[in-house]
């Protein structure tokens, strides 16, 4: 069986999906970030490889995107992480018009042109006021695992205004609300809606338009999900594994070089792996 | 004996001290701020009386500062901690003409006058880069604990420099750094040299003349004090209770006022009182 | 004369590598050195955008582009006089100021090109008492002869002023001669331009841009002489073109981008066929005229004859329209509008500008960038996902 | 130590007066806007020749004023939010971006619908992101613009403007009348010009002494805050007969407070000056981070932006036209270098006595805001004036972080507190 991997190095989470020779998803792996990019993407590689019983020689060519994708000896193409999620949420989306990525240390809202290709774009600049690493500190300050931020939120009933424009200064304020007697729950929510709230501020730079896809490993709250819903004002898509359709778009971009190049360069990829 | 008690609510630790009479620190607590801010305040004065090996209710007269203020409930007072930290500074080294103040999610440079009084001050805004906040986060991520992140600074050779300064941003920083193969005392010595520039850039605004003190949390942290020692030219005050000088300030208002009794010592706490 | 391409490659190289030198080099050591051959001749700073360098050098004294101190140095005092919304460039040259390396200089002309650098002018003049500061208002109305009448008046006020600093009156010749000279500078710069625009494989933005920097940086006797031998040698230079995407860049008038970030965008795929860096000291589409009054000359190229320029206020065409022409002339792929963070002038431009693009069917790109930087990791992304945008299908 | 913010908003009959005649001019604006009114012409409130706009019966539109009306009523961020979408930056002037969101989303605010231009008059003082700001008006609205060239007060020397700059401006108005004429189809009426004019300037003279009022202890009200009420008439009904009549009721009452001894607070603890715009969004907020403290702003920069007239300047109807130029040269506070306005401020700490300076420094107004560190430096350093910056936003809410800023303005005051108690000691 021939594969070809698409490899998603991020600040916080490295995954890959790896695609058959019909294009068909045959397994996705996610393993935490390490220093190490060379050996982290060969980890999840060999996670994902495991699940579908292939092995390292069977994959023909691989696309690596986000942060690290330079940092990979053994890939046949890097693109950037902002086309990849958009041609990844192309594929499972296909009337998408905009996307919005939020990953663990940035937010980016991306507006789409026919054939899931990169009109606009723009992401938060050096401040990680609206990003994932915020709701894990959150998390980490009130105490709850990661898993739970969304199940929380979405029982909110009345949710606490969030106001600071800092990722870090909020956090006294959330002691705050707690310290006043807040729910969990409401505060969750709160940290939600103002996240959303950044969010919708992004999308409507590049162009607010129906349908919007969430992608990135925050998408997996459903509280934020429907904070997002809230706000905008429109449908939002999701799927199971928000996270991973960056590593998706990248396994399609790859894909189609690999088709063009008919599949001669085989042996090579495989070379780079020893 | 006549006892007054300092509470400095940190917004990350709250520091509390107690004087005796005669001007002399009986007893300290250090404690993390938590969410329960009024229940810290509380618990961190109650431990410091333990540790002067008095009674909490004996304490004649007793001052709030620090961002959680507001929440000293049991206090007579509140004083903002910009006043406190160039009283506590007068007090430690009485020729302190400039404070350097590192918290947690602020800094700040006062400028003091001979008697301890405040002339001119600045903050960093809303922003929490360059803070303690900021350090503990790469301390962190360079897999390392704050005790020994600021030694360990001093053995870098060539820092790297920053891309940011965003206390959540450090982190993928370091990472990078540390994916490219840089050492941990490189990158350490990157993170202090830059957080020294912003904070001596920052104090400049008020002037910065000697002597100067460090004080808050991070003066904690010998690389720190290092640092800033090379960008600023001048040798800075430390001591070990450099960390307590805004808890130290807060309390000896208080003592001002409880041996003043109805005659104001300071007008902040005078018109406090009387509420 | 017989030289080898490997020999005028290795030349090429050596100019381009001096010149980064030049540009690199927070201590000026070039015009220092300028100075110490010439004694009793001073140098005036020119802030950016445009500054009337043939009145400097007339009064034999030394122009000099003083923008900044790139990612040079670290702001450790100016940080305490602008604020954190103040664009880099500003308070890089103040700290070159506070940290005395400016005390060579005579002078600094300043000029309205936004509100920042109105403010500096003053806080220059407080801070630095020895120092010749003036300030010079190009005027803002050409909707009327008006405003070209002013200036021919500003400008004598100016060189009435220069003159007194240098202690020589130039004559009506000195000043044509002056002309002349920068005209053939531009000259070389537009030809350069010219070429690179037909075959962008020949010389790089980034190496472009390090020419004409260092240009303001060093005699203009030296960098006519610089610039002609480029030209010479360019057309034989063996470079290989390569697939990239063709863009033209606006928005970098004044504050100077790095020039590893100038690189980043090449090489993330992108030709860069035409740009505004140091717009000011290109500034005449064509030459100053020689004529009986050198100031009238000056002063109506200003208005007639300048490139546009996001400080140069003329409501008599709508602002985007000579982007779109540049676009269109260059047959670009694609416009990239990098402006400084922060500043103003160049920010108001890109929200007329997307507009007018957007119709115009060109795609574009908005790069925010601060002279002080020194990785480019966002930028590098943003335009590697532009060039993809255009490139994938 | 602070007290709570006792009611400090000075509510008597000028109130009421000034509710009154503005809302007449925003009338005047709704009307013209439905084509049953006078034509247009946009403006900047810093030096500008109103004088002669009315002399043709032209109506006087103030983007700015517009744009911190919005701000006043809460209405700015959508309009803000709106212009960042058509790619208006974020460190963009809000002023701009609120003018333009309410431009596109048809002119209609709470107070009026604005009417469209007919005249883009850019009278172009000092300020760079004017240009920007009705260039881009009239592209949007393809109304005709004439910049009118103001001359920037760049001789370090002195103030006053040479016979070039004078002559330049003048020219220009002259140009502007031949314009008027042609939109208006008449003549320039010059006996009425002068009428206007001299309404102007006896306008413009009890502006000056109601001003040089605060030198009172205590001040009658504050220069900052209630000076912001007696702006709007100012601006918009300068040279008219109404104009006139209210600052001599302003007068009047003021006087009157003066000699009564009565202030805005109970009592006046600090006579302060304050430099840089109101936090519009937040005006309320931000005066009782002041009352608490029984801090009363004795002069501002900021109620000299559309003329500077307590120093002896007062518009002649003898020469109207270049009255009018002085006055846009050299007698208002934007078209001043920052030295000047050192100066400026510097007269009122000695003048009105002052015990600190008090730097509200706004992202959005770099002209006024830009290097005001230095300013800081200039006054706490070289002058020993106690000197208190704090920063937010004059439209955009986003900028104003409360807790922060009230933490800064106690500590200041209780510092100041602290040191007249060692005085006295
Ligand atoms: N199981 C989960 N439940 C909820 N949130 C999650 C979960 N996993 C990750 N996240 C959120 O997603 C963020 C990481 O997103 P991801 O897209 O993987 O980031 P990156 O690509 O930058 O590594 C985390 O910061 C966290 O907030
Ligand atoms: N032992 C230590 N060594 C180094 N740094 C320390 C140490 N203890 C505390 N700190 C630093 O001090 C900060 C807290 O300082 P503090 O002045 O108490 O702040 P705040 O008053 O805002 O709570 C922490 O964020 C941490 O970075
Ligand atoms: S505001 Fe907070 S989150 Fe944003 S850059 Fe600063 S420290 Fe980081
Ligand atoms: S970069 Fe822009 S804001 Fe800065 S000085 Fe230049 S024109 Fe002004
Ligand atoms: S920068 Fe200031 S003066 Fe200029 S338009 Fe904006 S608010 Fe007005």
């Amino acid at each position: 069986m021939d594969y070809v991997a698409g490899i998603d190095i991020g600040c916080r989470t490295t995954k890959v999906v790896l695609l058959n020779e019909s294009r068909k998803v045959v397994a996705t792996a996610l393993v935490k970030t390490r220093p190490d990019f060379p050996g982290v993407a060969r980890e999840a590689l060999e996670k994902a490889l495991a699940k579908a019983s292939g092995h390292l020689d069977d994959v023909k060519y691989v696309a690596t995107t986000g942060l690290g994708r330079y940092n990979v000896p053994f890939r046949d193409l890097q693109i950037t992480d902002i086309t990849c999620a958009a041609r990844g949420s192309e594929f499972l989306f296909p009337n998408t018009k905009c996307v919005l990525d939020v990953g663990g240390q940035s937010t980016r809202a991306i507006r789409l042109r026919e054939g899931g290709k990169v009109k606009e774009f723009k992401s938060n600049d050096k401040c990680a006021a609206g990003s994932g690493g915020f709701l894990e500190r959150a998390a980490h300050y009130l105490e709850i695992p990661i898993e739970q931020l969304g199940p929380l939120s979405s029982s909110a009933g009345k949710p606490t205004t969030i106001s600071s424009v800092c990722a870090v200064l909020a956090e006294t304020e959330i002691i705050n609300h707690v310290s006043d007697g807040q729910s969990v729950e409401n505060i969750i929510r709160g940290i939600h809606n103002s996240l959303a709230s950044r969010s919708k501020a992004l999308l409507s730079r590049v162009g607010l338009e129906d349908e919007v896809t969430f992608v990135g490993g925050v998408a997996r709250q459903s509280g934020m999900v429907e904070a997002l819903k809230e706000t905008i004002g429109h449908a939002v898509n999701v799927n199971d594994e928000p996270d991973t359709i960056t590593a998706l778009g990248a396994a399609l971009l790859g894909y189609q070089r690999y088709k063009r190049l008919g599949g001669g360069i085989a042996g090579e990829t495989h070379k780079k792996f020893s | 004996m006549i006892y007054a008690g300092g509470v400095d609510v940190g917004s990350t630790q709250t520091k509390a001290i107690v004087l005796s009479e005669e001007r002399k620190i009986i007893g300290r607590a250090l404690i993390n701020t938590g969410a329960m801010v009024s229940q810290a305040a509380e618990r961190a004065f109650r431990e410091a009386a333990a540790d002067a090996g008095i009674a909490a209710g004996s304490a004649a007269y007793v001052v709030g500062t620090g961002y959680g203020r507001y929440k000293v409930t049991f206090g007579n007072a509140q004083i903002t901690e910009i006043s406190c930290h160039a009283r506590g500074a007068n007090f430690l080294f009485p020729k302190t003409r400039t404070v350097i103040d590192m918290g947690g999610q602020d800094a700040k440079g006062i400028r003091v006058g001979e008697d301890g009084d405040v002339k001119d001050f600045v903050m960093n805004d809303k922003c929490a880069a360059g803070t303690g906040r900021f350090l503990s986060n790469a301390a962190e991520t360079a897999g390392l604990t704050l005790d020994n992140m600021g030694p360990i600074s001093l053995q870098c050779k060539k820092p790297v420099r920053l891309s940011t300064v965003c206390a959540v941003f450090v982190e993928s920083d370091i990472m990078s750094y540390l994916a490219e193969g840089k050492t941990v005392p490189d990158i350490l010595g990157g993170v202090h040299s830059a957080i020294a520039a912003r904070t001596v850039a920052l104090v400049r605004r008020v002037g910065i003349e000697p002597e100067i003190t460090f004080t808050g949390g991070v003066s904690r942290n010998i690389g720190m004090v290092k640092a800033l020692e090379e960008k600023l030219g001048f040798p800075v005050n430390v001591c070990d209770d450099s960390h307590f000088i805004g808890a130290i300030g807060a309390a000896i208002f208080a003592l001002e006022r409880a041996l003043t009794g109805g005659v104001a010592a300071t007008s902040g706490a005078d018109k406090a009182a009387k509420k | 004369m017989a030289t080898t391409p490997v020999q005028e490659a290795t030349r090429l190289h050596a100019i381009f590598e001096s010149c980064r030198e030049i540009t690199q080099d927070v201590e000026f050591s070039a015009a220092k050195q300028w100075l110490a051959e010439h004694p009793g001749r001073k140098a005036i700073g020119c802030f950016p955008i445009y500054c009337p360098v043939e009145l400097i050098h007339a009064c034999r004294m030394l122009p000099l582009g003083i923008i900044g101190a790139g990612n040079q140095i670290e702001i450790t005092y100016a940080d305490s006089r602008f604020q954190s919304f103040v664009c880099s460039i500003v308070k890089s040259t103040l700290e070159l100021g506070f940290t005395k390396r400016l005390e060579f200089v005579e002078g600094m002309l300043f000029h309205n090109i936004c509100d920042p650098a109105r403010n500096l002018a003053s806080v220059f003049i407080r801070n630095f008492p020895g120092m010749f500061v003036d300030y010079i208002h190009f005027p803002q109305n050409f909707a009327s002869p008006l405003g070209m009448q002013y200036l021919q008046k500003e400008y004598r006020r100016i060189l009435d002023a220069l003159q007194e600093r240098s202690g020589y009156k130039p004559t009506a010749e000195d000043l044509n001669r002056s002309i002349q000279l920068y005209n053939r500078i531009r000259a070389a710069l537009r030809e350069l331009y010219r070429l690179r625009s037909e075959k962008p494989h020949l010389i790089s933005a980034a190496e472009q841009f390090l020419l004409t920097r260092a240009g303001t940086l060093m005699s203009p006797e030296k960098n006519v002489e610089m610039l002609e031998e480029v030209l010479a040698a360019l057309p034989t230079r063996a470079t290989r073109p390569k697939d990239r995407i063709r863009v033209v860049l606006e928005g970098s008038f004044c504050e100077l981008p790095p020039v590893a970030l100038i690189e980043t965008i090449e090489e993330a795929g992108c030709y860069i066929l035409d740009d505004d860096f140091l717009r000011g000291w290109r500034w005449f589409t064509q030459e100053v005229p020689i004529e009986a009054n050198p100031l009238h000359a000056l002063a109506e190229s200003y208005s007639e004859r300048a490139y546009y320029s996001g400080s140069k206020h003329d409501s008599r065409e709508v602002k985007a329209a000579h982007l779109i022409k540049m676009a269109q002339d260059q047959k670009a792929d694609a416009v990239v509008i990098m402006a400084a963070k922060f500043c103003e002038p160049a920010l108001f431009d890109y929200a007329l500008y997307r507009k007018a693009l957007d119709d115009a069917k060109i795609p574009h790109l908005l790069l925010e960038f601060e002279e002080k930087t020194w990785i480019f990791d966002r930028a590098r992304s943003e335009a590697e996902t532009f060039v993809e945008s255009l490139l994938f299908d | 130590m602070a007290q709570p913010a006792p009611k400090s908003d000075y509510q008597g009959k000028l109130h009421n007066l000034q509710k009154d005649m503005i809302g007449r001019y925003y009338d005047s604006l709704t009307a013209a806007s439905e084509g049953r009114g006078k034509k247009a012409v946009y403006m900047m409130v810093s030096g500008n020749p109103v004088e002669l706009i009315q002399a043709f019966d032209m109506l006087p539109v103030y983007p700015e004023v517009n744009a911190l009306q919005l701000a006043v009523k809460k209405q700015s961020l959508p309009h803000i939010l709106a212009a960042e979408e058509m790619g208006y930056s974020t460190d963009n002037c809000a002023y701009v971006k609120a003018d333009v969101g309410m431009y596109f989303a048809g002119r209609k605010t709470p107070f009026a619908t604005i009417p469209e231009p007919d005249l883009i008059l850019c009278n172009y003082v000092g300020c760079n992101v004017y240009l920007q700001w009705f260039e881009h008006l009239a592209e949007f609205s393809k109304k005709p613009i004439y910049n009118l060239d103001v001359p920037f007060s760049r001789n370090m020397v002195s103030d006053e403007p040479s016979d070039d700059d004078v002559s330049y401006v003048v020219k220009q108005l002259e140009e502007l009348i031949e314009i008027c004429e042609r939109m208006t189809g008449k003549s320039l009426d010059f006996k009425k010009l002068q009428r206007i004019t001299e309404l102007s300037g006896e306008t413009g003279h009890l502006w000056s002494e109601i001003k040089k009022l605060t030198r009172e202890r205590p001040a009658p009200f504050d220069a900052y805050f209630d000076s912001v009420m007696m702006m709007a008439p100012l601006y918009c009904l300068r040279g008219t007969e109404d104009g006139l009549w209210f600052f001599q009721e302003a007068y009047k009452e003021m006087k009157k407070r003066a000699e009564m001894r009565e202030g805005p607070l109970p009592e006046e603890k600090f006579r302060i000056v304050i430099e840089g715009p109101p936090p519009w969004p937040y005006l309320r907020q931000f005066r009782d981070m002041f009352s608490r403290w029984g801090a009363v702003a004795i002069a501002s920069t900021y109620s000299t932006v559309g003329g500077i007239w307590e120093f002896g300047f007062q518009h002649d109807p003898l020469r109207p036209i270049e009255s009018m130029a002085k006055h846009m040269l050299q007698f208002n506070l934007c078209n001043r270098n920052f030295l000047q306005r050192y100066q400026q401020i510097k007269d009122y700490i000695d003048q009105w006595g002052a015990d600190a300076l008090v730097i509200h420094s706004v992202k959005s107004c770099r002209l006024f805001s830009a290097g005001q560190g230095d300013m800081r430096e200039y006054f706490t350093k070289q002058l020993g004036v106690p000197t208190l910056l704090v920063e937010s936003d004059i439209e955009d809410p986003r900028y104003f972080a409360e807790a922060q800023i009230r933490n800064r303005v106690d500590a200041f005051f209780e510092s100041l507190e602290h040191q007249r108690m060692l005085v006295k000691k």
